[in-house]
């Protein structure tokens, strides 16, 4: 555990670096990023957490039960995502048209309307709950192991 | 005949086969039944002889992999001394094979392919 | 390809992996090679970027893009799925590691070969 | 029935994928539920891979375009070339489901009982859920890309699968070289993917054998293909991981990883004979084939006789085996561009190999659950330390007998039917390569003599006086692989007309191949 000044830098950093993660989650379909990488950048948050309480501290407020549910559930999810669309074929896009992110973009070059993209919205949001506990999950294991403590199974 | 099966020049049919081998297997009982019939169980016939000597615990007298065909491993000491060589157990020298392996057949097929 | 105006992607690419060949052949520490496999990942990675690259193009999105051309998209959806997959592989290369030095408190991988022959 | 059909090739993959994502939820509420979702499931993709047999035997290739706005819709209208991620799955990737399907059923039912003294147990089954998904998704897509990432996912979880004892130190070092050998070759075969997308802007395997020119480019990636996925299945002179990472896995691990090592196989082939096919001369690849196949016949067959590891040594003989397979298809590419020699005797040759594939999977299987069910028992792999289980575990004796005289190519077990294939055929190639097959066949049944006397034979030794036979479900899974064995050793004919004729066609037929993909516009 490091000192208080860093603690509390820390906490106040991770709030903007989870909606930095959730913005980039949230516009995947429309601009750079996704569920894959604003995870990771949630992600980059709690190994700030991590490095600032140490990993005995942090195991406490995430603790790996949590993360193996809402990674399982963000994978299902998504599975879930691209099994509904089966009607037609799997993964099909049957949200477009649709109120719920149905909205076609006009191709070529315009405004990015967030409203649009039919699954791929949801199924960023899917990836993204799994990365965060997936990863966060890798990076505890991996910091309990390294401090030697054996890990529960 | 759902169990043939041809090659071209040859054919094999394991129902032939079996019919080959239960015929064998009748003929070699029958000589098996021109033996002896005085044979009884448990009785001092049915016990180890090892020429008079006192036979040793099963412990000991189990023959162990290591001792299975020593001689052969004897005779053929110069070719496994060479082809232990490149089994190091070093996970490094696993992927020198792999480039060799891809530098040799690149050599074989940029030239000759 | 006549696009691309200099080979200097590819030729970055190229070293990477030679280096990182190098790097898995010759180095013995078990973290070196795992930086070594990092290595090879990122030039792959670099080569397939590189391939959708065209001259003055810009980012595959449909957002406020000015007009012209525009890089190729499928390259860099190669590339994501290609790093997401080699964060999976380096993160259990490095807890097969921590065990094996738990074991054999080493991390020569000379000295990780119990099984040989 | 007919809609799912359509469907089922997708969804043998995706059917798994859910329940290995549902599985550690269920696990956390019931084992018996976790269990019993893991064996439905996996009997689910086991009847639709059957019953896809079926419709390809019928209907021909079956294509499957995700997200389409009709699934067998793989070029919309106003496109050139396909688009989508596009599963094709002919007679040969078909055949390949079979195995698949058969291997990970019984390697999941052995590991219910043996895995059942472990903890993480739900992982494991996650795990093994996930990699036969990837397994699948090998055999069945066709795009190289999807290649890649099944290939990844088949390997990460198998390296996963095979450290899962994290007690023994062996099994790290095993999963360590198997993902290091692994992620090294998937990477060289996504760089060659990159060098192949560079000149042609394609990815699917259709599209791609088409437009191939076979220019100096095309042959630098046929070059890493061929040797990356000769790593994965482990051919000398690129081997030494397999006996490493296979004798140190639980053993339904490892009959996973045979199958796992098989689709490589099927990559090796799908890559020599449609992506490059007719385009290309094959001679020169077909003959650094054989080569390496006689290699690892030789090398495997005289390293397995000096094992005292019994699975190690059961390890150097898939090496062995897997040799056969390759000088049958190294036969088939070196005369692949000489129609009367391939009429003649290479088509045999592919046959043989694919039916010894079939065959491998099922007696290697076998032998290696049966060494599982020893160690099982009695805690060890060292054969010095075995000695009288025959005694006790007679229904493992009989099973690793039978599995041993399969592999050695005894008839009437199904090992002589597809090696007698592989003899006839290569006999008018080379002469030479059928007498070192029949003498490695040789010295494989010396090898298993070796196993049987010094593990099953003997006097009872008094320390293994307490020994039972295994549980049941063990017993059942090596019957299933057993039963098997028995009917294709005596029913070859059956066999071959039926699944092993079809794939040898499919897998020469380039152009149907192609057109399945090209021409598919409804």
């Amino acid at each position: 555990m490091l000192s208080k000044i860093v603690r509390t830098v820390a906490n106040q950093l991770t709030l903007f670096i989870v909606v930095f993660g959730l913005y980039v989650i949230a516009h995947g379909h429309i601009t750079p990023g996704g569920g894959f990488q604003g995870g990771a950048v949630i992600v980059s948050g709690v190994i700030l957490l991590l490095v600032a309480f140490g990993s005995q501290e942090l195991k406490k407020s995430l603790p790996e039960r949590v993360l193996s549910i809402v990674e399982s559930s963000g994978a299902v999810l998504f599975a879930i995502l691209a099994f509904a669309g089966i009607g037609t074929a799997f993964f099909y896009n049957f949200l477009v048209g649709t109120p719920i992110f149905g909205g076609v973009p006009e191709p070529g070059p315009g405004a990015g309307d967030i409203w649009t993209g039919g699954v791929i919205p949801l199924m960023n949001f899917a990836v993204g709950l799994k990365v965060i506990a997936g990863l966060s999950a890798v990076v505890l294991a991996i910091a309990l192991f390294s401090s030697g403590e054996e890990v529960e199974e | 005949m759902t169990s043939m099966l041809e090659s071209g020049y040859v054919f094999w049919n394991p129902i032939i086969w079996l019919i080959a081998f239960v015929v064998v297997l009748v003929i070699v009982f029958f000589f098996r039944r021109q033996g002896r019939q005085d044979y009884k169980k448990d009785t001092a016939q049915a016990q180890i002889f090892l020429c008079g000597e006192e036979v040793p615990e099963a412990e000991q007298r189990h023959i162990r992999a290591d001792n299975i065909y020593w001689g052969l491993f004897e005779t053929l000491k110069g070719y496994y001394d060479q082809v232990l060589r490149p089994h190091t157990g070093i996970v490094n020298d696993y992927i020198l094979w792999f480039v060799a392996v891809i530098a040799i057949s690149a050599i074989i097929i940029l030239i000759a392919g | 390809m006549e696009h691309i105006p200099l080979n200097f992607p590819f030729l970055a690419a190229a070293l990477l992996v030679a280096i990182s060949f190098y790097i898995i052949i010759f180095k013995k520490n078990l973290i070196k090679l795992i930086m070594g496999i990092a290595m090879l990942a990122s030039g792959v990675n670099l080569f397939l970027v590189s391939l959708g690259y065209r001259a003055g193009g810009t980012a595959p999105i449909y957002t406020d893009v000015p007009e012209g051309p525009m890089v190729l998209a499928v390259p860099q959806a190669l590339t994501l799925t290609s790093i997401v997959i080699n964060v999976a592989v380096l993160a259990l290369m490095l807890t097969m590691v921590i065990q094996i030095h738990r074991h054999t408190g080493s991390l020569d991988s000379e000295e990780s070969r119990k099984m040989k022959g | 029935m007919d809609t799912l059909i359509t469907h089922s090739s997708i969804l043998i993959i995706g059917i798994l994928l859910l329940a290995a994502f549902l599985t550690p939820l269920v696990g956390r509420v019931s084992e018996r539920a976790r269990n019993i979702l893991v064996i439905g499931s996996l009997a689910f993709a086991a009847a639709l891979v059957f019953a896809l047999a079926r419709d390809i035997s019928f209907n021909g290739i079956h294509v499957y375009a995700l997200g389409a706005s009709s699934p067998g819709l793989a070029t919309p209208e106003g496109f050139m070339v396909p688009v989508r991620i596009v599963l094709e799955v002919d007679g040969m990737s078909i055949l390949m489901g079979i195995i698949w399907s058969i291997v990970a059923l019984a390697a999941t039912v052995f590991s219910l009982s043996h895995m059942s003294k472990e903890t993480g147990q739900t992982r494991f089954y996650t795990l093994v859920l996930l990699m036969v998904a990837g397994g699948f998704g090998m055999m069945f897509t066709g795009d190289l890309f999807n290649l890649f990432v099944f290939l990844e996912i088949t390997s990460i979880s198998g390296a996963a699968l095979i450290a899962s004892r994290t007690r023994f130190a062996d099994t790290q070092e095993g999963g360590f070289k198997y993902i290091v050998i692994s992620s090294v070759a998937s990477l060289m075969v996504l760089f060659a993917i990159g060098v192949l997308y560079s000149q042609y802007n394609l990815l699917n395997v259709g599209a791609l054998a088409q437009a191939m020119q076979y220019t100096m480019l095309d042959r630098m990636a046929l070059v890493i293909l061929i040797a990356a996925f000769a790593m994965k299945l482990g051919a000398v002179p690129v081997h030494m991981w397999l006996s490493d990472a296979y004798s140190v896995a639980p053993v339904s691990v490892t009959v996973l990883l045979i199958a796992a090592s098989q689709s490589c196989m099927y990559a090796l082939m799908r890559t020599c004979f449609t992506l490059y096919g007719v385009t290309a001369d094959l001679t020169a690849v077909g003959w650094i084939i054989i080569v390496s196949g006689i290699l690892s016949m030789f090398i495997g067959v005289t390293m397995a006789i000096r094992q005292t590891d019994i699975t190690r040594l059961i390890a150097y003989n898939c090496i062995c085996e897997s040799g056969f397979m390759l000088v049958g298809i190294g036969v088939g590419l070196a005369v692949l561009a000489d129609p009367g020699a391939l009429a003649a005797y290479g088509t045999t040759a592919i046959s043989g190999a694919i039916f010894h594939m079939i065959n491998h999977a099922l007696f290697e299987g076998l032998l290696f659950l049966a060494a599982g069910a020893i160690f099982y028992r009695i805690g060890t792999r060292d054969l010095n330390q075995m000695g009288g289980l025959g005694h006790t575990m007679k229904f493992t004796a009989v099973f690793f007998l039978l599995g041993a005289l399969a592999s050695s190519g005894i008839p009437p077990f199904n090992g002589f039917a597809s090696k007698i294939l592989i003899y006839e055929s290569v006999y008018q190639f080379s002469p030479i390569l059928t007498i070192i097959g029949i003498f490695v066949s040789i010295i494989t049944l010396a090898v298993f003599i070796k196993v049987f006397f010094s593990a099953f034979a003997g006097a009872p030794l008094p320390r293994y006086k307490d020994v039972k036979e295994v549980p049941r479900t063990m017993i059942a899974a090596m019957a299933v692989l057993a039963v098997m064995i028995i009917l294709f050793g005596l029913f070859p004919g059956l066999i071959t007309d039926w699944i092993i004729r079809p794939a040898t066609d499919a897998l020469l037929d380039q152009a149907a191949y192609i057109n399945a993909i090209v021409g598919a516009i409804p």
